[in-house]
């Protein structure tokens, strides 16, 4: 189990964890998205700047644990400058991958395919899920005209 | 496993069981015992059933390996009871004929299942005028609920009411579930009577008005497969505790876009996503429902009593109760002092046969069985609005499961002749 | 067993447990595993207790000789399952400190007796513009209920702040329990800070203005002696899964008379005296609240549980729990990065010991832990708004009971020093 | 067990419940009884008429197994022409007796002796118990002046 907890907590989590990405704050938040995990209590708050259907910044303000704050920092590093088009279809690739229903990452995604490890915990892929189902949340909300915060998103939603 | 297909299958002499009832019974330690001083009888079966070794083996593996509180965990044993606790929800899922994980409500019991949607579904869409239908077979647990909801808000409770056979009566179908009509509850199963109703009509009409419908089906769950898409039921309530599973476990199955619409039952923990002092938002379904350290144990181990009736297959359940049920019956009329209640086709009705004997009451029947270590139930088995209309203060129940058989029935019909001897009548 | 006497020790130092630590761990089947490679060390008992083999072999043993529906049988087994059914609420009325047999009903945890007490006593007693106290540091199950029922009602919920040693701060308690307070609800212990509150002391404050005073004793319940008659408390809510019992099983404790004015909770079978379709008349106590089948094995092998902590005996559990609680707590506050929260003295607090690590967050210390087979908690324990106070998003809570001692404690201090290793902070 | 069950359908309560005694109606309710035993559905109706704080003459109707119209019946039978007094202290005594909890039945009690079988069937006690409950509670309204039925009286009440 150690190995599994080595896994899970890789070298570039517990360095993700301490120092995260994306701190930040953006100059102009058009998707403005929250979210929490109500069995642990991790809480997210995320503004995404966007130009010509692109990231342009990400703030990323996450308390919680070390895999969640390592997953929102590296989900800060990874979107920033991408389109929305590729950011979705990483987002969703990522929770699949971590729901264990898809496949696995891409070699392309780096620092990502650490997060494997989270799913031996159970438990724990909600930590790790919840800065990503976020984002889609956002992401959603804005394509229907309506970027700017609403309610929170819960990982507990399907 | 297609719902309803063991009513069409008809039965008019005892065929051989569809599966090995010895080695069923072999499964149940509590049958293996003599009660004054003869081998036990276990014909209460309506009231509650035996448990299967597997099903005891299950309480004992999850306390001596797995027991915790579940959901909040972040440890071992924490998960453990967690996959284990909604592996069950899953299979409870699929038992009923494929539902959605997240439909399927674990209370304490039928009566909590019924009573949840009262208090919540019903406090909210049930108004001034309204009607709201049940039958006259319902059992309390049925009915108090409605009966005391209608009084509250100033709704009028109607009833469809049985013909002398024991069947519904739809004639006035019509005329009974209305515009007015916001719900119709009724049992899949009689408790009483045996009669298995056709739901699937009711609920059709029920959904024709613009009604819900709910369906107990506590009777008939644990007796014949079951399809709660294919019925149509809205809600669909059972009891662990009567189909082979432990006490304290019921199933409320409602449909998603319901039970998000409706307020929240029981208040506490895990049942909430954000609680401030002056303001609560609610969990996701099914959490909503589940307040408080839920039945553990009980729902993990409900998990093999599902396992249990999956491999003997709920069709030859239904088959080999019915063709015992049509041997008990054919048994019992050669009596000629015993009146039997409800449907006398086997393939209309389930194995809970109530009778009278014209003259020794039920009290003084189940005692005497029960001397000869053939233990029945004898009352108003909590349907006393039914017993009125039958005319009858009590009746004794015999009421039969997978591990019955032949001997029992004659065991029963010889016990019942002996007993018109011993009262001298 | 006096009520509160484990209150009056003192206790400075570690000494020898009041009975054998390690004969009692034996009595225990699942302490006997290894998790992740290491010997499993249970100190999650705050959410839930592990059972020792006797409430196991309770199981096994009613459904191996005398499982059946209760109350209405006329046969041996269904008389055998109420008489035990029955003599576990015996039991519990004298453990409790001596009420009446009808004054303590069964439900499926606290968290249903306090929806109860709601539900019943809150709907018709509660009115707009009255007033509810409750305090900054009770578990949803006693504050949702009555958020819930203060916003329906338009009543005035207010709380008792905690100070910063995490007692209860009753200074202004006279302007917060006021002649517009209609209830009290009060945790007897705190299931986050560990916090014995002076229950006696609010109770009466309660009473002087003409209140009810609900007292939460989940977390009480299981680690001292109680008498509820001592406390005044009106009400007195626990749950056997916290007290060595089986899961879905609580208890109500209430006051006869108020029982008696209260309307019924669930509607059902047993619950009823007489009903007709327009027209129910209840049953008596304690049936009136017992609506349908029970969890009828579960409340007669809790029986077993009270049996089990009647023989060590409460004041030597709390004498226990008191030292080991001391101990833990000198052990962990030389760990230099670990906060606690609650009291510090041991006389004046339970073994529920939430902490954080100034640098490493508590789920990743639950997750840690239990790679070491330590089991303890993570999260906000249900207890938000505290958690608010607190400042805190969650907390890691270890909480000891019968079977844990200071080698278990070593285990854990030992665990988070190398947990700071592993995280490299 | 069955000797216990010929203990308690011994031939005279047997004899009792094929004829039960005291079924003409009473000239003029003084008392007039309703009780119920919601467990089994047995149902009770009783009048009682009254001369000089006697029971002049008895009316029972039950509906109920061998064991609540046997004791009925030889409850009819032998509190006629007693004092209320004598009637209550009997009535008492039989209470007692079948909850266990008292003497036994004196021997002047003559056919009453019959019930104590009874006890050994916890479930039937209160068969036994329905019309001893019901006379003692209209004896009660009738000292305060309220002898006329008011509820029926269960066997669940204290
Ligand atoms: C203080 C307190 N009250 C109430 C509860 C709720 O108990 P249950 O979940 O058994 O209903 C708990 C248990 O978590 C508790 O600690
Ligand atoms: C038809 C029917 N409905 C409801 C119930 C109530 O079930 P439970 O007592 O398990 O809540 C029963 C069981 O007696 C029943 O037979």
């Amino acid at each position: 189990m150690n190995d599994q907890l080595d896994d899970m907590y890789r070298e570039i989590i517990l360095d993700h964890y301490r120092s995260p990405r994306g701190k930040q704050p953006v100059d102009k938040a058009d998707i403005s998205s929250e979210g929490m995990n109500p069995a642990c209590g991790d809480e997210i708050d995320m503004q995404v700047e966007i130009d010509e259907e692109s990231v342009k910044k990400i703030s990323v303000n996450c308390r919680g644990c070390a895999i969640s704050v390592a997953s929102g920092s590296m989900l800060a590093e990874m979107v920033k400058g991408k389109s929305l088009e590729e950011v979705a279809r990483l987002a969703e690739v990522v929770r699949k991958m971590l729901k264990g229903e898809g496949d696995e990452i891409p070699e392309e995604f780096g620092d990502l395919d650490a997060l494997k490890g989270v799913r031996n915990f159970p438990v724990r892929v909600k930590c790790a899920l919840l800065s990503w189902i976020t984002l889609l949340d956002g992401l959603t909300r804005y394509k229907k005209g309506e970027g700017l915060r609403s309610s929170a998103i819960s990982t507990e939603d399907k | 496993m297609k719902s309803g297909d063991g009513e069409k299958l008809k039965s008019t002499d005892y065929r051989p069981a569809p599966f090995s009832v010895e080695q069923v019974k072999a499964d149940f330690p509590i049958l293996d015992q003599k009660v004054n001083r003869h081998q036990l009888v276990y014909l209460d079966n309506a009231a509650s059933t035996q448990k299967p070794r597997s099903v005891i083996n299950a309480l004992l593996e999850y306390y001596r390996h797995s027991n915790s509180n579940i959901h909040r965990g972040m440890h071992t044993l924490a998960e453990r009871a967690t996959q284990a606790y909604e592996g069950t929800r899953s299979h409870v899922a699929q038992f009923v004929g494929g539902v959605l994980d997240e439909e399927v409500i674990f209370t304490s019991g039928t009566t909590e299942a019924i009573n949840l949607v009262a208090a919540t579904w019903g406090e909210v869409n049930i108004s001034e005028g309204d009607e709201i239908v049940i039958t006259e077979m319902e059992h309390h647990a049925n009915l108090v609920p409605w009966v005391m909801l209608a009084k509250s808000k100033s709704a009028v409770l109607k009833r469809i009411p049985i013909t002398i056979c024991g069947h519904l009566d739809l004639s006035n179908i019509d005329e009974i579930i209305t515009k007015k009509t916001k719900l119709v509850a009724v049992s899949h199963m009689s408790n009483v009577l045996g009669t298995i109703n056709p739901v699937k009509e009711i609920v059709a009409r029920a959904h024709a008005v613009g009604a819900v419908a709910l369906v107990d089906g506590a009777q008939a769950a644990p007796h014949m497969a079951i399809n709660v898409r294919d019925l149509g039921a809205d809600f669909y309530t059972f009891s662990a505790h009567k189909m082979l599973g432990p006490t304290g476990v019921g199933v409320l199955i409602g449909r998603k876009e319901m039970l998000e619409e409706m307020p929240p039952y029981k208040m506490g923990g895990e049942m909430i996503r954000e609680v401030r002092f002056d303001r609560v938002t609610w969990n996701d379904l099914p959490h909503k429902f589940e307040a408080g350290t839920p039945n553990i144990a009980d729902v993990v181990a409900f998990d093999a009593a599902l396992t249990y009736l999956d491999e003997i297959g709920m069709d030859k359940v239904r088959l080999h109760e019915m063709q015992l049920t049509d041997y008990a019956m054919k048994k019992l009329t050669e009596l000629p002092s015993i009146e039997i209640q409800g449907p006398q086709e086997p393939d209309q009705r389930g194995g809970a046969i109530s009778f009278t004997d014209r003259d020794v009451h039920p009290h003084d029947i189940a005692t005497f069985l029960d001397s000869k270590g053939i233990a029945v139930r004898a009352g108003h088995h909590c349907a006393q609005p039914l017993m009125r209309v039958l005319g009858k203060v009590a009746t004794a129940r015999a009421s039969l499961y997978i591990y019955n058989d032949e001997s029992d029935v004659d065991r029963l019909v010889e016990a019942l002749v002996e007993m018109r001897r011993y009262f001298g009548v």
